[in-house]
């Protein structure tokens, strides 16, 4: 299959106005020492073909009939309206608006996502998305070193694992340091990170709800690292504000996230897209585009790409960041959900994966499951199974397509009895008893 | 128009959410919650359905436009692309799932996407393997620079510098510093190549890597880049490819073969991903033997079984760690996968064959009435200057908005910077000659336009929704969030 | 704009066919083969979706414009009933599946589908059993009609006539003449509705059914309709519903109690399914008890087993055959039932008040300035007439061709024929309060346009791709080929 | 879930405009005796609720490895393009293109749709749509009695009996004649048609490829027709118009057809869409909505709705046909289907059909079973199985999820035995062998 228009006439043509007699003539500047030694790629098929080929593979993906793995990155329903609108040619296939006059439409959108950012999180701007969640919390870190010219930033291990890890990926690179201070009882040790705070920190990373779902106050590590001249980098699912306290009530210099949760589908791991906003003092720190609202030559309002002066395009190496293409599909589509969910929809969202997950928990409680941490949780939280967690899951999975939860091991971040369970609104009661019945049922064979 | 928030009215709404037979919980301690709801609009489905579909229509996008935009290399999307990644089975899958017992089977689509393309992607480069972790060209060169630092540190160098050409997009520069490297940067000689006597006296062993985009960002391959690449080894420091303009070259020349150690290959680019308005794209990354080691993790390789394809190597104790959470951007590479599993061998070499062939036809058809700084056969894009137009008062930017006028979305103007009112323009293998021709008359209306009413082009556009925008008042009283 | 045919380039080509492996066959006899091959475009697939995208942005439509017109009931289309009905699993099902054995346990999706929309639709209009074969209004009509027909013709009565009113729906007498009747039009009295003396007059017994649509096309209910029902229930005719209005009466009375004995339900009306530019709609027929034996076949019923569910009945020897192949337009009956669904019992009652509510807004903020030649309380729509505007030589199209430079799609004009220089507003339920005061707004710079410039409004539109176009030339020329 | 916005403060200031105090009293005009007795529905659900519920019955339809069920109606391959522009909501959510200036995009693309069926059957002029392949055929029959003024039709058994079917009943009720001469070895009995045309026929129908896939030549039909004053209706399965001689070409007189093969999936049944196309001088008696070409005030070209003056909407009970919303954006469908297959795919197509039908033909041969028909087929022919149909084609979706085939008895059109199985290009040779192993093994078990 071949998308080139050209037929041979045309080609005789367009050559001959070239003033050479073949299309190879004009590849005359790539020395022939240098000309490939191997291409070896298996011939077009028809769009027929790598269809049928696909359904194949999609087929090779495996159905659960209920899941309830999350750790950051969740199963919401997504209304039919995100995909119609997101979907339109007109956002999908435009590049980034560097001509505003002809991608006003992207443009707005994007303002009003920052504008929905901002109200979510309590801050004052925010860009037009990161590349996820991680590289936000790591873009966040570099921010802070920037503003406060220090060279270390102190993270709870109660952060997503995962993010953590690319913050540390980031930081190793630049020879910045990470200091990360052990989650105690899966929750932030907070006397331990403040003992962890010194002149030198740049910032104190934090997530709430935690990687566990626990819900915390921040606000005193705020003011700690406040007085010692760091900020406070706050990471959240964005859905748990709906009813947490946001970042800025926690006194939260930088809020960052994942926001997969809003409006994007899980896809086997992306796209998804990082937000980050922070206090109107920060604004010529935010890393990425940022769209500006301004009026055009008859006073209409237009929005532009502002604050370019930040981005490499203009200041090359002393860009705030290097980053170009971001993630404005799922931006749209975040914008689009909270558009739809509105208000009101999204505080009862929020409630129901309270109310969902409270359920859950004394379930499990009443099962004489051993429920590790002491304080509230929003939308997740461990269990300890009296069996390593790695084999129940696959034991479930075989038998009743129920993917349990996450073994914590397999990603560090606990024991190897440890399952973390999650819930959004797509579990009914039925679900949660159907979950409960199968774990107890794997514990009585321990 | 207005903003959703702005029509908001009090008790509108779209979705609700059901309870169903839960309890009520206990409720969360005040001090845990927010004081007062987000202030999202109060709007009913028809009002978020007609608001973004009009925002829509304030677009201009490959579908609807011819458009040019070099270095962006907006060729057309296939719909079947879309299609294939847009299956239920596939949106559906929770990427943490690869990370669990019985994995290799659970996921043996998705891993066999993932794994597949790496090993075209490595073919088509002529690397030796490919991770697919960068979610975007500059992701990749950090990604790239971060492997080519690991490895510096891992042999006991401790390099300081990253050599790129003036000619370099600006994610080089900002992707190297961003890795903590101080920048050298190399001035572009009279021929339109990096000033080769220049890069020999930078070219200290302090230099950890040079990164070169081939074809540059002038549209020109430069035949000597074998003896950059060369020399680069000599003094000890890797050789970075942006893989941006590898629509050019697709089958003719392979960066590895070259001599590059390290490539990004932008999928939303060469292979025909649809870019978003800004993204998502994806920015997988290849390198030679020796760096295989420092890929991030997780990574999908070959697994030992042969009958089980591909499976997760979580363990690499050099790995540099990762830079996105689990394999990229999924949804994007599926596209990919796509497309090159469609055009297959032929399809890819007859793509750069076109792309080449429309960009000379364009540079040929305008090079009379638009100044040419460096007069040589092109590859995929070709680069002008208004400087003729500019002795009528007459900037890039003005035949920019006057083309916007016209129908089409600009070229990209003002880069490479070295070029002063720079029109870059690359028309992709994807357009036919007529749309060329059209397009050519009117660039040469422009020209035109320019000495007869040069006001005429200092006041495009006149036909969208707004006119010339103010971006110093955007700047200045930063209005970056709707405060009612 | 071109025609895909006039670019249309020798030997340029989207989709290939993959022969496999398959021999080449004996070739067919030259005599039973085409001459030339069908001369259909030879273009890109970019070609093509240039080409549809931008035909589509010529077009008005709910998603992006207020589109109030009267009698299409273009109310906003929800886009989970869309995605519901694109299920591959739906999409992909062969009806002849149903008739297969062991049938109702393969498509006991489908078939509840059916039989329940069937249910609800039943108890909706307070009919015995409904019919989802016929694929739009005036094919549920010709239905309706034709089981009308069969009844008489079973009870020995060779009726000649159908009655219907001068306001009905140019469908009513052209369906019933398409099923062999004479017409009998009913003026409409001062009063607005049917005039009762002329009625009872022409009602005699050669008369098989009286076509009614209730509302009627004027908005406006009839009080008598009782009456009507009685006396042609005494002369032996049938009643027979038109349901093109029927979201004006949801829960608040039902065609069956009034007497009505048939029903036809437009699905892309009442029930939200999107109109397609001109179809595919559906027409549901609903019949009381005694009509039963006449319904087309084949008819999914409740399985005498009640853990089957629907089955399907192919058998009745009373039934008048077959009016569509299989169960009416499938993708739109799921819509449909999604959306009945979705709304439920109090979101129907609901939306039918919030589409009399609408419409009386207007009527009461626009009589002051349009004729209303009917000044009643009106339900879904309301009738004015540019009576008024006329004596500037200003005529309802006039004010509809302004309304499109202001970006809204006109309302119905010069329907019903009993009003001269009609527009007829149909806002719906799902507009907003602030769309319908920017209507009337612009509603009322019309009028004032009409006294104080009235050629402004004769060269209206001025803001598409075309202006006013020649019909006369259309149909005297009758191009309607592409001929090169 | 409701699509409503009027907030309660809105409600009330409108009502005051309407001067009345409730909702209720703008329905005064519904006498109390006659308001809704029962109104027995089920409450409002959510749409993440109903996406649910649709999810759990759309999983209860029947789901086939392979299926060689056709019969006029086909699983064609369709390419993504399809869906991608004919789902654009300017496209799905505009009505009947009444305002042409506002709706040249519908205009545009349905006069391209009339100009491919023209150039498929060779005919002049083709509507914009009608319902489907059967009333199709039905209205032509009705165009033929008005343009002859008679009142009786003949038709061939081997035209498609759900399409026949449809024809008697609107004739039935109509108080016109349809005279079947019946089909002699699964194809038309050209002595028997000759017989039966007399000085009343309007007009003869035929359908080539026939119900049973055979190719025709009814060249000396359509003279024999012509000769005693009636028309020649052809109807005719588009792919085949890639390859086998048009309806022009053959003589007749009105083309008609379903167009479910142009794009369109088989969902059920619908829905569709019906094609109609004629000779010149027959134009004026075309039932339904036909597009023209004109020009603007300034001269430019542009489409609107022509000869209206046929239509009900003018016309009222002299109308050509009562037809009104007709099927749209399946015609839209079609005509992008075949922008996409284009000239060459067009024939390609026809000739891969072909093709595969050849070769399944030679390998049932091969395997001994009886192929009742004697002349040449296109995509589908009839199988004589040693077992009554019925029973194989249960017995077969049970054991190995193929659906073999439609028993021509369950639509009264061949004997107990017979099996109609049909081909396209989505089988591929291991297919059809799959198929042929299948039957093999049931016919030994006979
Ligand atoms: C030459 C070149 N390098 C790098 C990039 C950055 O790629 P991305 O936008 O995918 O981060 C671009 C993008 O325009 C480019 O043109
Ligand atoms: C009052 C009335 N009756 C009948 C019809 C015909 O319905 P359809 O277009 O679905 O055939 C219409 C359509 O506009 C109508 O408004």
């Amino acid at each position: 299959m071949q998308f080139t228009p050209h037929t041979p006439e045309e080609v005789r043509e367009m050559l001959q106005v070239c003033g050479v007699s073949s299309i190879e003539a004009l590849f005359a500047d790539i020395p022939a020492s240098l000309r490939t030694a191997s291409f070896n790629l298996p011939p077009g098929r028809t769009e027929q073909e790598i269809t049928g080929t696909a359904a194949a593979w999609i087929s090779h993906t495996a159905v659960h009939s209920r899941s309830f793995i999350g750790a950051g990155y969740y199963d919401h329903f997504i209304p039919a309206a995100v995909d119609a609108l997101a979907n339109r040619s007109e956002f999908v296939t435009a590049y980034t608006p560097y001509q505003p006059e002809c991608a006003q439409g992207t443009l707005q959108a994007l303002f009003e996502y920052q504008t929905a950012i901002c109200r979510l999180t309590g801050m004052d701007a925010a860009n037009a998305s990161l590349y996820d969640g991680g590289s936000a919390l790591a873009e966040a870190g570099m921010m802070a070193l920037r503003i406060t010219k220090r060279n270390k930033v102190v993270v709870t291990g109660d952060v997503n694992p995962l993010h953590r890890r690319i913050l540390e990926t980031y930081f190793r690179t630049l020879g910045s340091d990470v200091v990360t201070v052990p989650a105690k009882n899966h929750a932030p040790d907070l006397a331990a990170l403040a003992a962890a705070i010194d002149d030198k920190t740049a910032a104190v990373l934090v997530q709430n709800p935690d990687f566990y779902g626990g819900i915390h106050d921040f606000a005193p590590l705020a003011d700690l690292a406040h007085k010692t001249g760091a900020l406070l980098v706050m990471s959240c699912y964005p859905i748990a504000l709906g009813m947490l306290k946001t970042p800025a009530e926690h006194g939260a210099d930088i809020a960052v996230g994942d926001g997969q949760s809003l409006g994007n589908p899980l896809s086997f791991g992306g796209p998804y897209l990082g937000y980050i906003a922070t206090r109107r003092q920060y604004i010529r720190q935010l890393p990425g585009r940022i769209i500006g609202e301004t009026v055009d030559t008859q006073g209409r309002r237009g929005f532009v790409l502002t604050l370019q002066a930040r981005e490499q395009h203009i200041r090359r190496e002393k860009a705030t960041s290097n980053i170009c293409s971001n993630q404005s599909l799922c931006a749209l589509r975040a914008v689009i959900y909270l558009s739809l969910l509105g208000k009101q929809g999204f505080v009862e969202l929020a409630e129901r994966l309270y109310r969902t997950t409270a359920y859950a928990r004394q379930q499990f409680q009443a099962a004489g499951f051993p429920l590790p941490q002491t304080g509230p949780v929003f939308n997740e939280f461990v269990v300890t199974l009296p069996r390593p967690a790695a084999r129940v899951v696959s034991r479930l999975h075989l038998v009743s397509q129920l993917s349990v939860g996450l073994p914590l091991a397999a990603l560090s971040a606990g024991t190897e009895h440890d399952l973390l369970v999650s819930f959004t609104e797509q579990h009914d009661r039925a679900d949660i008893d159907t979950l409960i019945a199968a774990l107890a049922e794997q514990a009585a064979k321990a | 128009m207005n903003l959703l928030c702005e029509v908001s009215r009090s008790g509108r709404r779209v979705v609700t959410i059901s309870f169903g037979a839960f309890p009520e919980p206990a409720s969360l301690p005040a001090g845990l919650r927010r004081a007062q709801p987000a202030a999202l609009p109060e709007v009913s489905e028809l009002d978020v359905v007609r608001h973004f579909t009009q925002l829509s229509l304030r677009n201009y996008s490959v579908d609807a436009n011819f458009y040019p935009l070099g270095s962006c290399t907006m060729k057309y999307n296939p719909k079947a692309a879309d299609a294939i990644a847009s299956q239920p089975g596939l949106l559906s899958a929770h990427p943490l799932q690869a990370l669990l017992p019985g994995a290799a089977a659970a996921c043996r689509g998705p891993l066999q996407v993932i794994g597949h393309l790496q090993e075209l992607l490595a073919e088509i480069t002529g690397m030796a393997a490919v991770t697919t972790q960068p979610l975007a060209g500059a992701h990749g060169e950090l990604t790239g620079i971060m492997l080519i630092a690991a490895w510096h540190r891992a042999h006991g160098s401790k390099k300081k510098y990253v050599i790129v050409p003036d000619s370099s997009h600006g994610t080089n520069p900002a992707s190297a510093a961003m890795a903590g490297y101080g920048i050298i940067t190399i001035p572009t000689a009279a021929d339109g190549f990096m000033d080769l006597a220049r890069y020999r006296e930078k070219l200290t062993d302090e230099v950890a890597a040079v990164m070169m985009t081939s074809p540059d960002t002038l549209g020109l391959f430069n035949p000597r880049i074998r003896e950059i690449a060369d020399l680069a080894h000599a003094a000890g420091a890797l050789m970075y490819y942006d893989g941006a303009n590898l629509n050019a070259i697709l089958g003719k020349v392979r960066p590895g073969d070259v001599g590059f150690d390290v490539v990004h290959i932008n999928l939303h680019k060469t292979f025909a991903t649809p870019h978003g308005g800004g993204g998502p794209g994806a920015g997988p990354v290849g390198v030679v033997e020796k760096l295989i080691p420092y890929l991030p993790l997780p990574r999908v390789v070959r697994a030992k079984d042969v009958a089980v394809g591909f499976t997760i190597s979580t363990e690499a104790p050099e790995s540099i760690g990762a830079v996105s959470p689990f394999f990229g951007n999924f949804g994007i590479l599926v596209r990919a996968y796509a497309y090159i599993l469609m055009l297959g061998k032929e399809g890819l070499i007859d793509a750069t064959e076109k792309a080449v062939l429309n960009a000379n036809y364009i540079r040929q058809k305008l090079k009379d009435v638009y100044h040419l700084p460096y007069d040589r056969t092109c590859m995929h894009e070709c680069v002008f200057s208004a400087k003729q137009q500019l002795a009528h008062g007459v900037h890039a930017i003005d035949i920019a908005k006057y083309l916007i006028d016209r129908g089409y979305h600009p070229p990209t103007v003002y880069f490479p910077l070295i070029v002063p009112e720079a029109i870059m323009i690359e028309p992709t293998e994807t357009e036919s000659k007529e749309t060329l021709d059209a397009f050519i008359a009117v660039m040469r209306d422009a020209a035109a336009t320019a000495v007869a009413d040069p006001d005429a082009l200092h006041h495009a556009p006149t036909t969208r929704c707004v006119t010339r925008l103010d971006e110093t008042k955007a700047a200045r009283e930063l209005r970056v969030n709707h405060v009612p």
